[in-house]
């Protein structure tokens, strides 16, 4: 499960840190106590920044990262497809295999295909998509997108 | 032999079932009719347990390495095989306990301690039956000591089925929670869920079914029943010993408390406060039964196989055969409903003023095993004004030539004392 | 092979371990170091279990028939030995729960609903320690939220013992329980049982001792320990799950209120009210986990024929080995007692700062089975701010070579994540 | 476990029905439901009667009979040995075979001794016989007896 790609996301993160932003939340993954803070700015329709802090095992640090690479810049309806995507992979078990319109959509993310196959670090791969969408959620309630 | 249509291939099932072989008095065959109290295991079942403690023991939930994620996968595969098995609406609405006495202490302890609209204090009121047994009496007489709350419930008819007459009297506005059993443990009689959960809706009471000798013979469907809980045991149902369910309605689970507090139901746990996990986990605290889970999980696919309906009829079939059969002896009286409409396959009587200890004892010399007593439901005795009963019970591997050598028994015992 | 003074002969007991013979990930022999979650079952309990369903199966305490006669037998031998296991004055303090952590809030919950001088209200107090198992705060925490009483609690030193020094502070007049834990199920500590009951005996207060982590490992002695409550679990003791243990003093649970209801545990129900039987069916509604206990018999049986005290002396020798060669892997830190005095052979650790799913992930793929997280003692992991350790635990099967395999796989885990 | 002895007993139970007494007790079998209302009257030292009403099995019915039978007419401390010896009886298991003192002491209640064979049926046996313990007890602090 440990992709090369995993492995560089983890090593250098891409966009940690938190920075301004419209909504924040914090997220516990209660069985191993991987934890995330996160927030989301919007330009509009647009998500301007994601940004982060947390602590955890390399699985939920690298998809914090692929996160942020494959989020930040683009429209909201497009990040949910792009969050969609990568639920659906990562709760496939081990049963699907990424093809090419699938690493259109995700990138770098298809390296998690392998971590399907473990229900225990599935929410770790998961934890920061779920923050993500947490954050959404309450930014849009405050009007802070179009 | 005696044929009736309806029969399962009895001879194929009980090979099944290993206990079934075993002689007892010095080589008599063992004629077991105390399902209700217990039923026997299958080789299906036992081979489940076996495969699980000598190839995937772990602790559940916790682990990453691999056979502690087979482990949690078997366990919560076997939450979906009951989920499935009482056509719940969801997985997460299955709770599993150790018993249908601590599903039933679940659902109390949760109205006791809950926030309204639930809870239950000293300004309402809780229904149950005369009917029921005492882990279904009990536990709401705790609460009702514990709480102040009014303990009402529904008598019982001359021919053993609970008297409806006056239920707009018994399930009033003040009504919290209404609890009754689906099939009688004592008289097996089978009760109208329709008619009390109309009444309980109106009021906006809550509904307990306790299906522990439903679940074990017949089609149990949570959502065509409309109730808010349901409980029922695994050992009655080909399952191991140490394992129950308690199926609750999500939104009800969402918002009730947990009882027992420890190790898997927290989501996050300081020494100042604690905050706890969805449920079905919530309410599962500690090591879960997990190889008890397994076995059940094994024991509901043992039975689908055969096909609920088929049991059911199966065991429709023996009950008019035994009610016939049985009402040939004399100075039988049967307590309860003396006909085979509307009844499960658990038959009590007395014997003309023969002790229900001394039938069962003169019985089991002939290797029949059957129980007497007031079979944990004494409001039952007390109702019929005898002490106890004979309690004969069915179940798919019962034949009828069980049935022939009770009634040839009980002919044996008449004499014996006579 | 690695040789130390008082090992037991691992190769014979090791055949007795169906699962010890898996392979994991392609012919990998499995390196299970995961026994403080659960404990691996001999095959003589698995026969006990088999033989238990296939010949003797039926509900205990009501049948007068053959089998009913054994499976009673049975189920209240495995109390006489449960009993002789711990030293109990009486065989009636046994209490069958379905797991430790039933059995902590057995206690918790008797105390909130006794009568004086027992009951737990607003003006009284709780005391418990900062290094407990989730199973021994939560029941507490739960009471002190439902009671209004304070809960407290001794703090952890550096180096993983029970800071004792407040203890005046701590255990009060106003102090009702004490319940602490022998051993940590997340460090090893052995915690100094003496001064704590001398203290709570001064004041009056009750002692409520999780061994949950001791009875596996140590001769359990509950009259030299002096407590008046003992918890423990029997998956943990190569017993069966489903099963767990609560001893209490004769004369408290005799005065102390029932906690589930039930069948079994009546002496006598109507309507209107209920007497309880005595302890301790009084404290086991419904049908207990009949099997399970005749498991954890055998459990018992077959930890004492190889001696408890050799037990203890084996994994002091693995233990020792085991913490003077994970101090020689770079990086490594111990959480806890970082010698091998006062402790079990329970070690957590953490590498660098490689997160702890990483490393127990990546041992998994050589076969090493070890346990990583908060190991349901979250307090332990906040108190040395940090998120989860990896923890490796070592049982009567445990072997040098095994520790072996450890070191070598975190040297790998190291180089994997340079 | 059905001996001649117990069926005769049970048929045509000696002593049977409520008289006065000193002191009055009323104990049930919780398994199975057996109940006595056992009164004592004691003369002095001496039991002048031993009354009861119950309803049980053969088993319970048959051995208050024997004990009416045994104890009514003994002094006290006699009778407490024929209670402690028929206690003895009951509790072993199927693995005491009475002999002549035995039976010098217990008479028809060594009719009992296969009764000990069935754990369930022991109570029922010795349901009568500390129903009489306890009304002995209650007798005594009340003063009744010498
Ligand atoms: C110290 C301690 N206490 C309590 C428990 C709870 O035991 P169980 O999960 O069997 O209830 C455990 C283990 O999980 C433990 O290690
Ligand atoms: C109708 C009914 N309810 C509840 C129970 C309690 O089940 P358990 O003893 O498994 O808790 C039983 C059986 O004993 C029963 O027949």
């Amino acid at each position: 499960m440990y992709q090369e790609v995993i492995l560089d996301h983890y090593k250098h993160p891409h966009g940690r840190g938190l920075r301004d932003g419209d909504a924040e939340v914090h997220h516990v993954n209660p069985t191993c106590g991987d934890e995330i803070t996160l927030r989301v700015r919007y330009d509009g329709e647009t998500i301007a920044d994601v940004s982060y802090e947390g602590q955890g095992c390399s699985i939920s640090q690298a998809s914090a990262s692929v996160l942020n690479d494959l989020l930040v810049g683009k429209e909201l309806g497009e990040a949910q497809k792009i969050q969609a995507a990568f639920l659906e992979l990562m709760q496939s078990k081990g049963q699907l295999e990424p093809d090419d319109a699938m690493e259109e959509v995700l990138e770098d993310a298809v390296a998690f295909a392998g971590v399907s196959k473990y229900p225990a670090r599935v929410k770790c791969a998961l934890l920061s998509w779920m923050a993500w969408k947490d954050a959404t959620a309450q930014a849009l309630s405050e009007g802070k997108t179009a | 032999m005696t044929y009736l249509p309806g029969l399962l291939d009895t001879e194929a099932i009980r090979k099944d079932f290993p206990l079934l072989d075993r002689t007892v008095h010095d080589g008599k065959k063992v004629v077991y009719l105390d399902s209700a109290a217990t039923s026997q295991k299958p080789r299906q079942v036992l081979d489940a347990l076996n495969e699980y403690y000598e190839r995937h023991n772990a602790n559940v939930h916790r682990g990453v390495y691999t056979i502690a994620e087979e482990a949690t996968a078997l366990y919560e595969g076997a939450r979906d095989k009951v989920a499935a098995f009482i056509n719940a609406p969801s997985r997460d609405e299955v709770i599993f306990t150790k018993n249908a006495s601590e599903s039933l202490n679940l659902v109390a302890n949760m109205l006791g301690w809950a926030d309204e609209p639930y809870r239950v204090d000293h300004e309402t009121e809780i229904v149950t039956t005369e009917m029921e047994h005492h882990s279904n009496i009990v536990p709401w007489q705790l609460l009702s000591q514990r709480t102040g709350a009014k303990l009402k419930w529904f008598g019982i008819t001359d021919d053993g089925r609970l008297d409806l007459s006056n239920i707009d009297e018994i399930i009033t506005e003040k009504t919290k929670i209404v609890s009754f059993t689906l099939v009688s443990n004592i008289m097996g009689t089978h009760n109208p869920v329709e008619q009390i959960v109309r009444r309980a809706q109106e009021v906006g009471a809550l509904v307990c079914v306790d299906a522990s000798q439903a679940a074990p013979h017949m089609v149990l469907d949570v959502q065509a029943l409309q109730a808010d809980f349901v409980a029922f045991t695994g050992h009655k149902m080909v399952g191991p010993t140490g394992i129950g369910v308690l199926w609750g309605r999500q939104e009800l689970l969402e918002d009730l408390p947990p009882f027992l507090g420890g190790g898997e139901m927290i989501e996050t746990v300081s020494m100042h406060s604690s905050t706890y996990a969805p449920a079905p986990h919530k309410f599962e605290a500690g090591t879960p039964p997990i190889a008890q889970a397994v076995g059940l999980g094994a024991a509901v696919d043992y039975l689908s196989a055969i096909g609920m309906e088929n049991i059911h009829r199966h065991e429709q079939a023996i009950t008019a055969y035994a009610v016939k059969r049985l009402l040939e002896v004399p100075d039988l009286r049967i307590i309860g409903p003396a006909s085979a409409e509307d009844r499960g396959a658990t038959i009590s009587f007395t014997l003309g003023d023969i002790h229900p200890h001394d039938v069962g004892q003169v019985l089991d010399e002939q290797g029949i095993a059957v129980r007497v007593g007031h079979h944990c439901a004494r409001p039952v005795c007390l109702r019929y004004g005898i002490p106890a009963t004979t309690r004969a019970s069915f179940y798919l591997y019962s034949t009828p030539a069980e049935v022939d050598a009770l009634v040839d028994g009980l002919e044996h015992v008449r004499n014996f004392f006579a």
